[in-house]
């Protein structure tokens, strides 16, 4: 971070929008706390670890989160550009690039979510931000507000059909899909990177219940909820 | 006790494993696959319950959901209580206690059966709008005594030790029923691929294929079932559902499935050896198609004393011989009005006892069944009925007479049978209970003297429940009608399955008949029961006709039929058919009641799932809820967050160690602020990201002040009004950018303000470039404050604190304790205020770099407590609390923040210039000294300007923030007040509830600093 | 229960997923200031109130965010199209009435007809119902 | 009129019943009334009664298109409170709860008004702040009221969960004492009977189906039996008014939604009083009967249908496990809809309208039943004397243009 962010610089971007690196480097000792660290405190959520399980909850935690609204076509020349994968057009997609570590997830007909690796997020943003120029778009950084929770093994259909209304059926969710919907008495994005997985988003605020919610329906499978290291 | 009434073979239960139960104090036994009542009746046990209102002895009746008079109390524990089972449907399990609702000491001797008795007579319906009357001081005395003597069983005194949960379903075809029409309509869906569910309320899947006397493909009727099951059960694509009634449906196919998963083995899970599992689930499916497969419930006729134990609807023997093995007495007459009821006879015969006679009310029957009877040398009596049963604690005898039903009359002697069982049919009435629930009534039917359900799309019915009753006709109906869904949900090439073979049997007609003519007329005859479980009668049904309630509604209500734990499943035809005699009208003419979930009662805590406890609601956390925690906090709930209300610390006197009080504890805080420093956590602030190069003409359309120039770098105060000109939120936008701004919200409005934004983009101003997202919980806020704030925040930060180069309502970007930071000076505490954003992430890092820096400053952290009384020492609202929904922004007295010449006619602006808001005399946020400095007025009191006024007190407005100053050493408050702002210096008076008046003086809404020099340094 | 196709989201969705907000096509004055106070407060408080088919407002609070109509009869329940916001509903009393009087069924039993406009007929082919 | 009494009861005993005579006679429509009520529910059958009884206006016709005491009467959970918040709405429900006080005996027809008391409970300080401001101007407006404490709860209703265990524990509560709940069918009964004897005649199964206007002045309604002439019309419709003011031309601020409700299997005594709470969204009382009678959140959109969605209901019976968890294995009977009008500030109309003589009194809500005598006392004066009782007054359409909302959203929230 250059020292000449330390005073608001308008005329960042083209003096439309400011841009805001969240993180201080690794070099600042600085350690961050993930949205489930009162659940790990609590005891409710355990370091990565152990043998696979009939349903296995792994956080990811400290992952890239940018929110980018726009017009489709405007959009998504930039994000092919910059991130290989072309914006998924049509309602509820969800693309993933080669290594399976990005992915675009349309949100809504001008909104999408994207989650890169940590630490990623800034530098997209601003390559974003320079290829989109003068058009109108807005791109948020939400990545301290949410986190993303995967589930796998047998059971995890059994699991998300006690907690979300949505169909997580093979014919409702397949692989590539994404939605946001009701989970118990909050709202997650529910997504199907991958035959073997589903995902969760959850707010940052709701993280802890959302934790409480699983192990109390996932109880009678033996669930743990655990954390990877960043 | 010996089974003595159960057979030596026979019957679908497992002989080989017994199971003890205690019924009444009594322990008996049973056997795996019992019903709590097939288990009774094998024990001959007559009398299981006492009825509410006359407290006559009553017995099992029906096999099924049906069933009214064998309601019991489950539960060997306090806490595993369950009231108002019913025994029919109620698995045996081994340790199962019940006893029954009513009757004390005993249904056998129950005291109040001389009551029900002798008093009987005066208890007509609607005796109770009659009389308790007088004197009118005496109601609440006599209804104590009424109240006692209604209700059924009674509620648990403890807590529930078991769980439930939920299972949101969907599928392409629902079938509802696993009879033979249900399992042909499954079995059609799911070989054509379908998603298909197949749910049944009892043990075992089958329905009447599990008690039928026919056979299927040459072998019995109960082999195909089993056959059907497994092959489904061996289909990816099918979810089995016994054990699971369906209750309730709703619109657009959504239907509630309630599955019992270990109360049919324990009285609790951890009973049954299945710690952490629920004890029942509820499927909320929704179903591309559903297919009503729910048959029908055969309904007794209603003759005198035909509630005494030993009455019988028909079907209910087969049941019990045919599949418990249970024969419920000795010698058997039968009456009747159709065929298919003969096979009870058929049956009892077989099992060894004695059939005295059928007494069938048609003249001429001739129908395979019948001959069938003839044939194996059963007395048949034709053109007659029972009319009375005789005998109290068991049926003793049948009066049995040659009736005319045209003219309702008997036309012949009586002869009495001597038996112990009466077993009647009046017919079928199909299951249209689910169907009509979403509002389409039944049709009745002439022929079938019964009401199928209503068409609608999206639904379909198969067998029994639209009228299809023969085996053969059924499993047909259900196979077509199996296919026919899932073609509609999609799978063009469904195709019905083969039909299996069943031979046809021949039926004589049914003839109608509902209530048996008596010699006496019904006003005078022994009690008819028309519905058991309500104790009530024909005559009762025909007294409200005269007492002139003809609508059927005013009827059911009147009389209370149908308004059992049954729903009249047995009672509600016969009832309107007797209203219908008694109005001269036909059955359709007199219209039907419609049906209501559930079909059979559900437990709360089903249908609460796992929303309870500590998953009531969600908890909300922010990213420094663990040290809030760890020192001590006192939390609040705002909305669903938990916020740190106030933070006791220990104090020492007297050498005992003790918790702060929250008045010292507040006063310690206020105090830090105001000399030092303190902080808060206010994360939970509501805030929108709003980018575009329109926004700040949006700005300007939803607050009331003007935002066109506010520059980068700046914060502005901003009112956001509803378009009647009410405040509905507040806070501080900045403008990060050209085009690019930060909004906070209210705690309480975060998500409420940003569908506001939406609202009106999509709906009226699409046109405008602007993007709104929640940023609430991205970024964590702690606020630094007091007149040590700037002391602090130069340890921490790069950023220049210089007052000149960081004014007052500027932010700037920099890191704090090494993180990058946005921080702002905005104040709502009247003091000198930095307030610090950061990715929430690094949150606890920031606030644990300013506790280890702000020691030696004594930086205390405070809760909302504290901001409440510095926010109202400087006359700052809280929307929601000094506001509610009824003030404009000029009753807060913010015509500084009001732009009436802005070019568009913002939000709430028309509304303020209508003749009530305009009103010089509306009530106006002001501030009250008590005279009493020691006074901390009531929030909510309500100010009068005369108090020896007399009741009712004219009132002129209310406190709506009453703290006590440690900085005034004073109590204060801000309140609401008629021409209020007109009042400066005025005395009012707001006298207490406990006689008291307290005095204040009406003043300026800012108690402290009113230049905001000391904000601003 | 209600099941709800978003038509932005373009599936059909539990009704949990949606918050109703009350009569669509409600147009704000353009000049609040020229409207008299009858005018303003039959703005703020008069609503369609018919039993039979009544356009309204939902928004898909926890999918999309977005709002759109529904034409729906308020008193079967039915809803009988769901439409973008800025479109304009294909089905109204009047037209309904038109097709009770000619025979034809409006409402097909909870199932809905999707998209106003004729170019979204598309999203009629893409939900088998 | 025959009267009733435990004296006649074992009279009529004696003959088996078989002489009692009607509650109402079943009369062919006149030509002309004085007075016609659309709409033959608790309040139109109590503004027929008192016209007849209070105001000397007996030449009344009740028309009904349906059942007497079918609309809400017959769907509601039977609260009678009169702790509201603005004097205005306070004056009404206070006026109808001294109403309440001698009903019985009034129309010689128990109405079994149990005055068990209502608990409005308050989980957050903001609840406590609403509940003293409610409290306070209760008791100034001559309402019993009084802010009690958990432990005080306790011992009034000792099945509630008072402990700090709750997701949202107890912090207080409102009392109003004399508040209690009543047989929703009987009030209806006894209205219809009471003025049936004194003249007026309930017309069922007649339908309006449009309104004789001319010159801006009433002079009578359409129905399916014929034209029924009468110079003045009250309409008290409840969720069928819009359909009526649409008829006339006039358009009210209503909109007609789903309000559910709910029963228990019938249970021995349990509760003592009613209990409220806006916070977790439910409340419960018990009936004579045994059922816990248990009352939803009103549904958001307008419907007719005389139900509403799952999930509402699901919400509630979380709410009442959370405040009583001994209910849990507690079953679920039934459960209903009804149609509540309500207008944008949670408060009635009583209103004459553009048309001469043609006047309305709807917009009632989730708070009609409590209402009901006195409703249908404020308007019969209010049609006797072609002027609104001063307790009406307040409640003008006219509000809606000038401003002056009396909002109780705050006040009523999600119960009544």
């Amino acid at each position: 971070m250059s020292e000449a962010r330390s005073e608001a610089r308008p005329e960042d971007n083209g003096g439309n929008a400011a841009t805001f690196d969240a993180h201080p480097g690794a070099d600042a000792g600085v350690t961050p706390e993930s949205p489930l660290q009162w659940s790990r405190v609590q005891g409710r959520v355990t370091e990565e670890g152990g043998a696979a399980e009939q349903i296995r909850v792994v956080e990811r935690p400290f992952l890239g989160h940018l929110v980018l609204r726009g017009g489709a076509i405007t959009l998504d020349e930039a994000v092919r550009a910059e991130l290989g994968v072309s914006l998924p057009g049509k309602p509820l997609g969800l693309v993933l690039d080669a290594e399976g570590s990005r992915s675009v997830q349309w949100v809504s007909p001008d909104e999408w979510l994207v989650i890169v690796p940590a630490g990623e997020e800034f530098e997209l943003e601003n390559r974003l931000r320079a290829r989109l120029g003068d058009a109108h778009f807005a791109i948020v950084n939400v990545g301290g507000g949410q986190t993303l929770l995967e589930l796998s093994g047998e059971k995890a259909r059994e699991l998300l059909m006690k907690s979300v209304t949505y169909d997580v059926h093979e014919q409702g969710l397949p692989v590539g899909k994404a939605v946001g919907t009701v989970f118990a008495k909050t709202s997650v994005v529910l997504r199907r990177p991958s035959e073997a997985r589903f995902e969760l988003v959850v707010r940052r605020s709701f993280a802890d219940y959302c934790v409480r919610w699983l192990l109390d329906a996932g109880r009678e499978y033996g669930l743990r909820v655990e954390s990877a290291s960043p | 006790m010996t089974q003595s009434n159960r057979l030596n073979q026979g019957g679908r239960i497992d002989r080989s494993r017994r199971l003890s139960f205690t019924f009444n104090g009594q322990q008996y036994m049973g056997f795996a696959g019992d019903t709590l009542a097939s288990a009774l009746l094998a024990n001959g046990v007559d009398i299981v319950n006492r009825s509410f209102k006359y407290s006559r002895p009553r017995g099992i009746t029906a096999a099924g959901p049906e069933e009214p008079n064998a309601i019991v109390q489950l539960g060997a524990s306090e806490a595993a209580q369950v009231p108002n089972v019913r025994a029919t449907q109620q698995a045996l399990y081994d340790g199962l206690v019940a006893r029954g609702t009513n009757g004390w000491p005993n249904v056998q001797r129950d005291v109040m059966s001389w009551v029900g008795k002798l008093g009987g007579g005066f208890m007509p319906p609607g005796f109770y709008y009659k009389t308790f009357m007088a004197p009118a001081s005496m109601w609440m005395t006599y209804e104590k005594f009424i109240r006692k003597g209604a209700g059924l069983g009674r509620a648990p005194t403890e807590a529930d030790p078991d769980i439930y949960d939920h299972f949101n379903q969907h599928c392409d075809v629902l079938v509802i029923g696993a009879g033979p029409a249900g399992l042909a309509a499954a079995l059609s869906a799911a070989r054509a691929g379908a998603r298909v569910i197949l749910c049944d309320e009892q043990e075992e899947m089958g329905g009447s294929l599990l008690d039928s006397r026919e056979a299927i493909d040459g072998a019995p009727a109960s082999a195909w079932a089993e056959q059907v099951v497994s092959e489904l059960a061996g289909l990816a694509n099918v979810t089995l559902l016994p054990r699971t009634t369906a209750n309730g449906y709703h619109d657009h196919n959504f239907v509630t499935l309630h599955e019992r998963r270990t109360e049919h083995l324990a009285d609790t899970a951890a009973g049954a050896g299945r710690e952490g599992e629920v004890r029942a689930r509820l499927h909320r499916v929704r179903a591309g198609r559903v297919v009503l497969a729910s048959g029908s419930h055969e309904r007794p006729l209603v003759y005198a004393n035909n509630d005494v134990p030993g009455n019988l609807v028909a079907g209910a023997i087969s049941v019990y011989i045919r599949r418990y093995g249970v024969v419920p007495g000795q010698r058997l007459v039968l009456s009747t009005n159709n065929d298919h009821a003969y096979r009870a006879a058929l049956d009892w015969q077989e099992a060894g006892r004695e059939v005295v006679a059928v007494v069938d009310s048609r003249a001429k029957p001739d129908g395979d069944l019948v001959k069938q009877a003839r044939d194996a040398g059963i007395r048949v009596i034709t053109g007659s009925a029972v009319m009375e049963a005789t005998g109290s604690q068991r049926v003793s005898g049948a009066k049995v007479v040659a009736i005319d039903t045209e003219r309702f009359v008997v036309t012949g002697k009586v002869e009495t049978l001597e038996c112990d069982t009466i077993a009647s049919s009046g017919g079928y009435s199909p299951v249209v209970h689910l169907a009509s629930h979403t509002g389409k009534r039944p049709q009745w039917r002439d022929d079938l003297l019964g009401f199928v359900p209503g068409e609608f799309k999206g639904m379909h019915v198969a067998g029994g429940a639209h009228g299809v009753y023969a085996l053969g006709e059924a499993l047909a109906d259900g196979a077509g009608v199996g296919a026919e869904a899932a073609r509609a949900a999609g799978f063009k090439e469904a195709a019905a399955i083969a039909v299996p073979d069943v031979a046809v049997r021949h039926e004589s007609p049914i003839s109608a008949l509902y209530q048996v003519p008596h010699e006496k007329p019904p006003l005078r005859a022994p009690k008819q029961f028309v519905d058991l479980q309500n104790d009530v009668t024909a005559a009762a049904v025909e007294l409200a006709t005269r007492e002139g309630f003809e609508s059927i509604e005013h009827v059911k209500r009147y009389t209370a039929l149908g308004f059992g734990t049954d729903q009249g499943k047995l009672g509600n035809i016969n009832g309107m058919a007797i209203a219908a005699r008694c109005l001269n009208r036909s059955i359709p003419e007199v219209g039907t009641t419609v049906f209501r979930p559930n079909y059979t009662p559900v437990s709360f805590g089903a249908i609460v799932g796992r929303h309870c406890r500590e998953l009531f609601d969600p908890e909300r956390y922010t990213a420094l809820h663990q040290w809030h925690v760890e020192n001590g906090a006192e939390f609040e709930d705002v909305g669903q967050w938990k916020r740190p209300w106030y933070f006791p610390q220990k104090r020492r006197a007297g050498g005992q160690e003790r918790l702060e009080t929250m008045h010292e504890a507040v006063a310690r805080e206020c105090l830090a602020v105001r000399r030092g420093v303190g902080i808060l956590d206010a994360s939970t602030l509501g805030k929108i990201d709003i980018q575009g190069p329109d926004a700040r003409e949006f700005l300007g359309r939803v607050y009331t002040n003007k935002w066109a120039k506010l520059a980068p770098g700046r914060v502005r105060y901003g009112l956001m009004c509803k378009d009647d000109g009410m405040l509905m939120d507040d806070g501080t936008t900045s403008c990060l950018a050209e085009n690019h701004f930060l909004m906070t919200t209210t705690t309480g409005g975060a998500a409420g303000v940003l569908e506001w934004l939406e609202l009106w983009h999509q709906t009226e101003w699409p046109e405008l470039q602007v993007y709104f997202n929640s940023v609430t919980d991205h970024w964590a806020t702690m606020t630094v404050t007091g007149p040590d704030a700037r002391k602090l925040m130069s340890e921490v930060t790069d950023i220049d604190l210089d007052r000149e180069q960081f004014k007052f309502m500027d932010w700037k970007e920099g890191k704090v304790a090494g993180v990058p930071a946005r921080v702002f000076r905005i104040s709502f505490t009247g003091e000198l205020a930095f307030e610090i954003n950061v990715q929430a992430n690094y949150a606890m890092h920031v606030w644990k770099a300013l506790f280890a820096h702000g020691e030696k400053y004594d930086l205390t952290p405070y809760g909302t407590e504290t901001m409440h009384v510095l926010r109202a020492e400087k006359g700052l609202i809280i929307a929601g609390q000094d506001t509610d929904g009824s003030v404009t922004p000029e009753d807060l007295g913010m015509h500084w923040a009001v732009g009436y010449d802005k070019p568009f006619s913002w939000i709430g602006q028309r509304a303020l210039t209508r003749p009530d808001t305009a009103r010089e005399d509306r009530k106006q946020l002001v501030g009250l000294k008590p005279k009493d400095p020691k006074v901390v007025l009531e929030e909510g009191a309500q100010i009068v300007l005369d108090p020896e006024q007399k009741i009712p007190m004219t009132m002129m407005g209310h406190v709506t923030s009453s703290y006590y100053s440690p900085v005034l050493e004073s109590g204060f408050a801000l309140a609401v007040l008629k021409g209020g702002r007109n009042r400066m210096g005025e005395t009012v008076y707001l006298p207490m509830s406990d006689g008291s008046v307290h005095q204040a003086e009406v003043v300026s809404t800012v108690f402290i600093d009113p230049k905001g020099e000391r904000q601003n340094v | 229960m209600f099941h709800i196709f978003c038509p932005y989201c373009q599936e059909y969705r539990e009704e949990e997923e949606f918050h109703p907000s009350g009569q669509a096509h409600i147009e704000r004055p353009a000049e609040p200031a020229s409207v008299s106070d009858e005018a303003w407060g039959d703005y703020l408080f008069l609503r369609d109130n018919p039993r039979g088919i009544h356009h309204e407002m939902w928004v898909h609070r926890l999918g999309c965010r977005k709002f759109f109509n529904i034409t729906r009869d308020t008193a079967s329940y039915e809803i009988l199209e769901t439409y973008r916001m800025g479109e304009q509903p294909s089905i109204t009393a009047a037209s309904a009435e038109v097709r009770r009087e000619q025979g034809v069924q409006t409402a097909d039993g909870g199932w809905q007809t999707v998209g106003a406009r004729p170019e979204n007929s598309r999203l009629n082919e893409e939900t088998p119902s | 009129m025959q009267r009733y009494s435990g004296f006649s009861l074992v009279k009529h005993a004696l003959s088996h019943h078989e002489n009692w005579q009607r509650h109402w006679r079943n009369p062919t429509p006149k030509k002309r009334y004085d007075v016609i009520i659309v709409g033959g529910g608790g309040h139109g059958l109590a503004t027929a009664y008192y016209l007849a009884k209070e105001f000397g206006v007996t030449n009344v016709a009740v028309v009904e298109k349906g059942w007497l005491g079918g609309g809400n009467t017959a769907r509601n959970t039977t609260i009678v409170r009169s702790n509201y918040l603005w004097d205005e709405a306070a004056q009404l429900y206070n006026h109808s709860l001294d109403l309440w006080k001698g009903l019985s005996q009034d129309l010689n027809y128990n109405v079994m008004f149990s005055q068990r008391g209502v608990l409005n409970l308050a989980h957050t300080l903001q609840d406590m702040r609403d509940v003293q401001r409610r409290v306070n101007a209760n008791r100034l407006n001559g309402i019993d009221s009084e802010v009690v404490t958990p432990e005080q709860i306790k011992e009034i209703e000792p099945a509630l969960d008072t402990s700090k265990r709750a997701r949202y524990p107890i912090m207080g509560a409102s009392w109003q004492k004399s508040a209690g709940v009543a047989r929703h069918d009987a009030v209806a009964w006894g209205f219809a009977r009471g003025a049936d004897a004194l003249g007026v005649d309930l017309l069922q199964n007649t339908e309006v189906t449009g309104f004789k206007i001319r010159d801006g002045q009433i002079h009578g309604v359409h129905t399916n039996r014929g034209d029924i002439e009468a110079q003045t019309v009250g309409c008290v419709a409840a969720g069928n008014s819009g359909v009526l003011a649409k008829m006339a031309g006039i358009k009210l601020p209503l909109e007609s939604h789903p309000l559910q409700a709910l029963v228990s299997e019938p249970l021995k005594p349990i509760l003592n009083t009613v209990t409220m709470s806006n916070h977790v969204h439910g409340y419960v009382s018990q009936s004579d009967k045994g059922d816990l009678v248990i009352g939803a959140g009103i549904d958001g959109y307008l419907g007719y249908g005389q139900r509403g969605s799952y999930p509402t209901i699901e919400h509630t019976l979380q709410a009442i496990v959370e405040m009583f968890p001994m209910f849990s294995r507690v079953r679920m009977n039934r459960q209903w809809g009804g149609i509540v009008d309500t207008c944008p500030d949670a408060c009635p109309i009583l209103s004459k309208t553009q048309v001469k003589g043609l006047y309305f009194n709807c917009g009632w809500g989730t708070g009609g039943f409590k209402a009901t005598p006195g409703s249908g006392h404020v308007f019969a004066a209010s049609l006797a004397k072609g002027e609104m009782h001063p307790i009406a007054a307040p409640f003008s359409i006219d509000r809606f243009h000038t401003g002056a909302l009396i909002d109780e959203h705050g006040a009523a929230g999600v119960a009544h």
